[in-house]
């Protein structure tokens, strides 16, 4: 625009000037920001899968996947070991933390006074906060040497491993299953009431099940961020690539295992872990597809 | 006149402390010249230099074929001594090494065999470490590791496995070692460096350096004065075995 | 009319923090009859209302004087459990309020709440209320969809019916009709009409001419105050205070 | 009745105790460390040099580390990260292409922060030839902190009362004008919240910058050495067994670091009633 | 009145995606005077003024036929560029909406946007223009202080001050009074007389009495269509078609 255009606007005519291709130029530019997030994903997932393709190629996917020996010395990637670590560790997560996490929801959300739930909350987006390496350290000098004197064994197991991570995972689901809580309609819980049942009927039966979607919603982010876990997970966890089925055994996960063997990793070993990288790549992306979903069909329902 | 520049190296995080001191001693002497020294793994170490992102890359095990074939060129700078540790209350203080790859194969499964009490509790490095690699070639002569072990990403994690775990029994590198676990003498030979060295202890990996084709120029000056009397000696006080 | 009340008030005042919100009530609700509780917004209906089953305890900072006796003993006596109590004195709010669930399950709530769990059982109990509540034909073939799928009307209607299943003595219901067109109204009206042949019910409304349709007694508040009461249609043509008769004829409220 | 309030009070006790397991290892976990570590803390430690690879001396190097890898890191993602959410909010009015775009945003978020080392490992190091430097982890950093950037601002843009914006556009302001002059500084205390929340994640980060940033225990002068952030080296004390002192006085200065970054995003939130998550 | 108009509308209809909300309207603005735009409430006054400067555009889905001529062009061709035809035919809106800077930078912003950096320049626009919009007295001594703390009918005036110092030649005002107290109104009426001296002025109002006060022109709308226009004191006392009467006599809207 004009300099003196202030002083003489009758000299303005409402057709285009040359101030409109500054905006254009800006509008470019935005788009162009905007599209580094795809730009990133793609490249991510081009390097990722393109740097695991010369292994899958080889020995097929579902050998990978199905294979129970993974020794990168004899070239055998069987990935099962990896997978069921995975599985079972965040299942530990899980079963300790959705408990303690759900509680804690109520908790803050029915049961504790305003000015106690203000004061709680800051704390558990702190818990969010601290590194998961500090995590890590934690669990190897106070958690593992636990672990051993209460159960035997070496204290390097995959209960480690979860209840490192069910810490981690904690505020999540606190935070979103409280703040579903905290949406439902009083409502609900007048009518409740109202018909003679307790509190707790009244949580357990009207507002858990009202609240579920989001609860679910919180689960699978959860398992999302614990499935992708690797520093804590990989100090704790003793790393044994042998499939088991005891959460007191030691094992290895996806994560821990990229994160421990990378260093050293040549050739085709390396190659193999970015396949492992890979099918946890698919793993949570379809997590969070299922998240979304689960968001989007609660937001229709309601 | 002085040289000056600087040189990239990267690799071996088993290396790294010792190529730092290296490089430290080699500044004082060449004050123009920077070395940077910088971990990343032996893989990205070998790798780098093959890229021409490092001027040298450091390797704490073999240099693969795959390697060589793309005109690596490894200088082996001093060898790591690879000691079998227990716990220090282990009753069992010698093994022989047929005993040793028979537990490390998980056919020994129990102390009460072999002079001890208890289950016995393998800790190993992971797959592709250079400890890991020398070791079972020397020691296991191709029989297969047995799986069930607790796996450590580096000499000081098995170091704290075993020292927290009485029945456990791993591998180190001798020149980290310390005094939180024994180390157990093999076929009734101390693992000291001098052993290593007159070749009655066995048991050691390489740590070396490698270049892009022939080294030249700074690299060449920095390998010369790393094999020179100096470097050399800065190794051998830090507890790593030099010479032939 | 305290006298034969089945649930009454008695110099009762309720403050919420330092707000006097109800001031030295005192009021009786004969058994099968319909009372109304009428007044310009604020006035306290609701706040008397909620207190006949203690549903004000939720709230935080409330505090209470004076009794509420049902069938003579004192609601608010410290050993009195509100559980049983609630169950005995039922509520229906202004906006229907059916659980997410479905229709069947809104019903058989508060039965399986208090430890019906035979399934044939609470299937009788589910279509005794809805024949109750006059939604029975209308919703049978569909027990088990979403309540929430429901018009207004038959939601309003659900919630009496899924009141009714606990088997309450009295009725609280606040504006029940407010949300709902003419037609859903009419329809929550003849149910109540024949609902308070059986039980005590007591009804906050706003609407004056609806009072007159269905009340027997009436009790006209202002500012937290009861300023009048009694037998419906001599209230309406020969209001005593002059408060009550500015607000019957629209001066105000 | 009896039978009821029991379930109640059982169920009340076992809530009540999960809050207090909850809050209890909160305390236990932040305790433990800031007393062991704080008994190790002191001036010299923060501003020495590690000797022996960290067995003793400091962590000065690492500090400088971790604060020039997240500077570095929000210095690319922040202005990335902002103009996207002013994109996003203020530019568009939806389509498929901007659907893309959201569910990539989306997508980057739940991704593990190894897949960012290992990404940024073949990427950034091999193929583009960064090496191990501040440049290569402080991308990766920045491509992993992008989402919350971006969503974070977003959320706060979108609390911008619709006001404002008729008000500038009915002067004749163009668009980019409003957006600047008036959209951005009403938003502002979101954008602080989001470089906070990036920051503090980014300053806690292991994973991706293990692979990418090198770990040299040397002070970085440029985008193209290597150096180690305090995560990494917490890792190396920790995993390496070298000293379980230091160990414990880095993970408390690390620690309190998080924790303040995390506590001024909480603030800003809680100040500007934005929504938790 | 169409001929000798400043800002003219012809056979303009307005969709909102589906909705037909303008229907055919054909309307002119005279210069240096006020036009009303009234009618009952949904009937398309807001989305008529909006379209005079293209503030519609910002919607999704919206979709217009016919022309609206700003000194003879239109302002609708494709080669128009919205951002100096909105400084010429600058918009107040029904709720005050300051910027959340001080006064002083409210009011500089427009000339800002527009080039002027020269400090001494600003403070002279700044100046006249709250003289302008009667503000200049009430604040001259406070221009710092945040403008989100003036009184509603002086944030109001501010923000007609802020449309001046960018010198507009046409001044839409959507219920500019609605938000404010009777002295504010007052006040803004006042402003509003003066004004309509040098700007042309198209103001929405629902109160008729307002109308009356201080337009010269006044225009009927209903259900998205002009029933009729003309000179206000004319319409106001001898309306020819039904709707507007019924409207005037307060018999619906
Ligand atoms: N939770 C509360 N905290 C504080 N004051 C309250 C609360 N609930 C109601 N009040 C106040 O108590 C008074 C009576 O409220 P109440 O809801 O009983 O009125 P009402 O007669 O039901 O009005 P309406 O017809 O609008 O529903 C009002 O002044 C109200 O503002
Ligand atoms: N953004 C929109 N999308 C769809 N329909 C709209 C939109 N804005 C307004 N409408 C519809 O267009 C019609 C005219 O709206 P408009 O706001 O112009 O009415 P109005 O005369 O200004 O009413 P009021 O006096 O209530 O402000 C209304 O039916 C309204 O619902
Ligand atoms: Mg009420
Ligand atoms: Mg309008």
């Amino acid at each position: 625009m004009k300099k003196n255009s202030v002083e003489t606007p009758s000299t303005h005519t409402i057709h285009k000037d040359p101030g409109a291709r500054k905006e254009k130029t800006i509008h470019i530019v935005l788009l162009l920001a905007a599209t580094v997030s795809l730009l990133a994903l793609f490249l991510i997932t081009a390097f990722v899968v393109g740097e695991g393709w010369p292994v899958m190629v080889k020995h097929g996917p579902l050998n990978l996947i199905l294979g129970t020996d993974w020794t990168p010395s004899r070239l055998s990637f069987g990935m099962l070991p990896q997978l069921t670590g995975t599985l079972l560790v965040t299942l530990g997560a899980l079963l300790i933390a959705v408990p303690l996490g759900v509680g804690c929801a109520i908790f803050l959300a029915e049961l504790s006074s305003e000015k106690v739930a203000n004061l709680l909350r800051p704390c558990i987006s702190l818990l969010a906060a601290v590194p998961s390496v500090v995590y890590g350290f934690l669990g190897v000098i106070a958690l593992v040497p636990l672990l051993r004197s209460t159960f035997g064994g070496s204290g390097y197991s995959l209960l480690a491993g979860s209840i490192v991570l069910a810490i981690m995972i904690l505020p999540s689901i606190i935070n979103i299953s409280e703040d579903t809580l905290r949406a439902l309609p009083i409502d609900y819980r007048e009518a409740s009431l109202a018909l003679g049942s307790t509190r707790w009927q009244t949580i357990w039966r009207v507002l858990l099940p009202a609240a579920r979607p989001g609860i679910v919603v919180s689960i699978i982010l959860a398992m999302g961020r614990a499935i992708g876990e690797t520093m804590a997970v990989m100090m704790v966890t003793g790393n044994r690539a042998k499939v088991t089925g005891a959460l007191l055994d030691p094992g290895a996960t996806m994560a821990g295992t990229i994160g421990l063997e990378w260093s050293y990793a040549a050739d085709e070993h390396s190659s193999a872990l970015f396949a492992l990288g890979t099918f946890l790549f698919i793993v949570i992306m379809l997590l969070n597809g299922v998240a979304q979903l689960v968001t989007s069909r609660g937001r229709v329902s309601q | 006149g002085r040289r000056s520049g600087s040189l990239t190296v990267v690799g071996s995080t088993s290396v790294q402390p010792f190529m730092e001191m290296l490089a430290e001693k080699y500044q004082s002497e060449n004050p123009d010249i920077q070395v940077n020294v910088q971990g990343g793994g032996s893989s990205a170490g070998v790798k780098s230099a093959i890229d021409g992102i490092a001027d040298l890359g450091m390797a704490s095990r073999e240099i693969k074929d795959s390697e060589l074939a793309e005109g690596i060129t490894p200088i082996v700078i001093a060898r790591d001594g690879i000691a079998v540790a227990v716990h220090p209350e282990n009753a069992v203080s010698d093994l022989t090494i047929e005993e040793i790859r028979a537990i490390f194969a998980g056919e020994i499964t129990s102390w009460e065999a072999i002079g001890g009490v208890g289950d016995i509790v393998v800790v190993m490095r992971e797959e592709g470490s250079g400890t890991r690699g020398a070791f079972e070639e020397i020691v296991m002569n191709k029989v297969e590791t047995t799986k069930d072990s607790i796996v450590q990403g580096s000499t000081g994690a098995v170091m704290s496995a075993i020292a927290g775990e009485p029945n456990a029994i791993g591998y180190i590198s001798l020149a980290n070692a310390n005094a939180t676990v024994k180390l157990l003498d093999v076929n009734g030979v101390e693992t000291t460096n001098e052993n290593i060295l007159n070749g009655s202890y066995a048991i050691a990996r390489p740590f070396s350096v490698c270049t892009k084709g022939d080294a030249t120029g700074l690299a060449k000056d920095f390998i010369d004065f790393i094999m020179g009397e100096v470097g050399q000696q800065v190794l051998a006080d830090e507890g790593l075995v030099v010479g032939k | 009319m305290m006298q034969s009340a089945k649930i009454s008030v008695q110099d009762f005042s309720l403050y919420y923090g330092a707000f006097h919100a109800l001031k030295k009530i005192s009021l009786g609700f004969p058994p099968r009859s319909l009372t109304a509780l009428v007044g310009p917004s604020g006035c306290g209906k609701s706040t008397l209302l909620r207190s006949l089953n203690r549903m004000n305890d939720l709230i935080a900072g409330v505090r209470v004087e004076g009794r509420v006796s049902l069938e003579g003993s004192n609601i608010y006596d410290p050993d009195v459990d509100v559980v049983p109590l609630r169950k005995k004195v039922g509520m229906v709010f202004q906006r229907p309020n059916p659980f997410p669930m479905s229709i069947f399950e809104n019903i058989a709530y508060g039965p399986r709440v208090h430890g019906e769990k035979k399934r044939s059982r609470l299937q009788d109990i589910v279509e005794q209320s809805l024949k109750s509540a006059a939604l029975w034909d209308e919703v049978k073939d569909r027990l088990d969809s979403p309540a929430l799928k429901l018009s207004g009307g038959q939601q309003q209607r659900l919630c009496i019916a899924r009141l009714l299943a606990v088997e309450p003595e009295v009725l609280l219901m606040d504006e029940p009709c407010s949300a709902l067109d003419p037609i859903a109204t009419e329809k929550v009206e003849e149910l109540v009409m024949d609902l308070k042949k059986k039980y005590t019910i007591v009804v906050v409304t706003h609407n004056i001419a609806q009072a007159a349709r269905i009340s027997d007694y009436l009790a006209f508040f202002y500012l937290g105050e009861m300023i009048e009461s009694g037998v419906t249609r001599q209230l309406l043509t020969n209001p005593t205070k002059h408060q009550t008769e500015d607000y019957l004829t629209g001066r105000f409220g | 009745m009896k039978k009821r309030n029991l379930a109640q009070r059982t169920a009340f006790l076992l809530i009540g105790a999960s809050a207090v397991i909850t809050f209890a290892l909160f305390a236990l976990i932040l305790g433990y460390v800031l007393i062991k570590g704080m008994a190790n803390i002191n001036w010299e430690f923060l501003t020495t040099y590690p000797a022996l690879m960290g067995r003793e001396g400091g962590i000065f190097p690492t500090i400088i580390g971790t604060l020039v890898l997240t500077g570095v890191a929000l210095l690319i993602a922040v202005p990335l990260g902002v103009a996207a959410a002013i994109y996003l909010s203020e530019y568009t009015k939806g389509g498929i292409g901007i659907r893309i775009i959201r569910f990539a945003i989306e997508s980057l978020a739940g991704i593990p922060s190894i897949i960012y080392g290992l990404f940024g490992f073949a990427f950034l190091v091999t193929f583009l030839k960064l090496g191990f430097s501040v440049l290569s982890g402080a991308i990766a950093l920045a491509l992993m902190v992008l989402p919350i950037i971006i969503r974070t601002t977003e959320e706060a843009i979108r609390t911008v009362p619709d006001d404002y914006r008729q008000a500038s556009l009915a002067l004749g302001a163009t668009r980019w004008q409003t957006t600047s002059r008036v959209v951005l500084p009403a938003a502002l205390p979101g954008v602080v919240t989001a470089v906070m929340l990036a920051s503090g994640r980014a300053v806690g980060e292991t994973a991706a910058v293990w692979l990418t940033a090198g770990g040299a225990l040397k002070l970085p002068f440029s985008l193209h050495d290597p150096t180690r952030p305090m995560t990494l080296h917490l890792y190396y004390l920790a995993a390496e067994g070298l000293s379980l002192e230091r160990a414990y006085a880095t993970a408390a200065v690390l620690l309190v670091l998080v924790l303040v970054v995390y506590s001024l995003a909480i603030f800003f939130r809680q100040k500007f009633g934005m929504k938790r998550r």
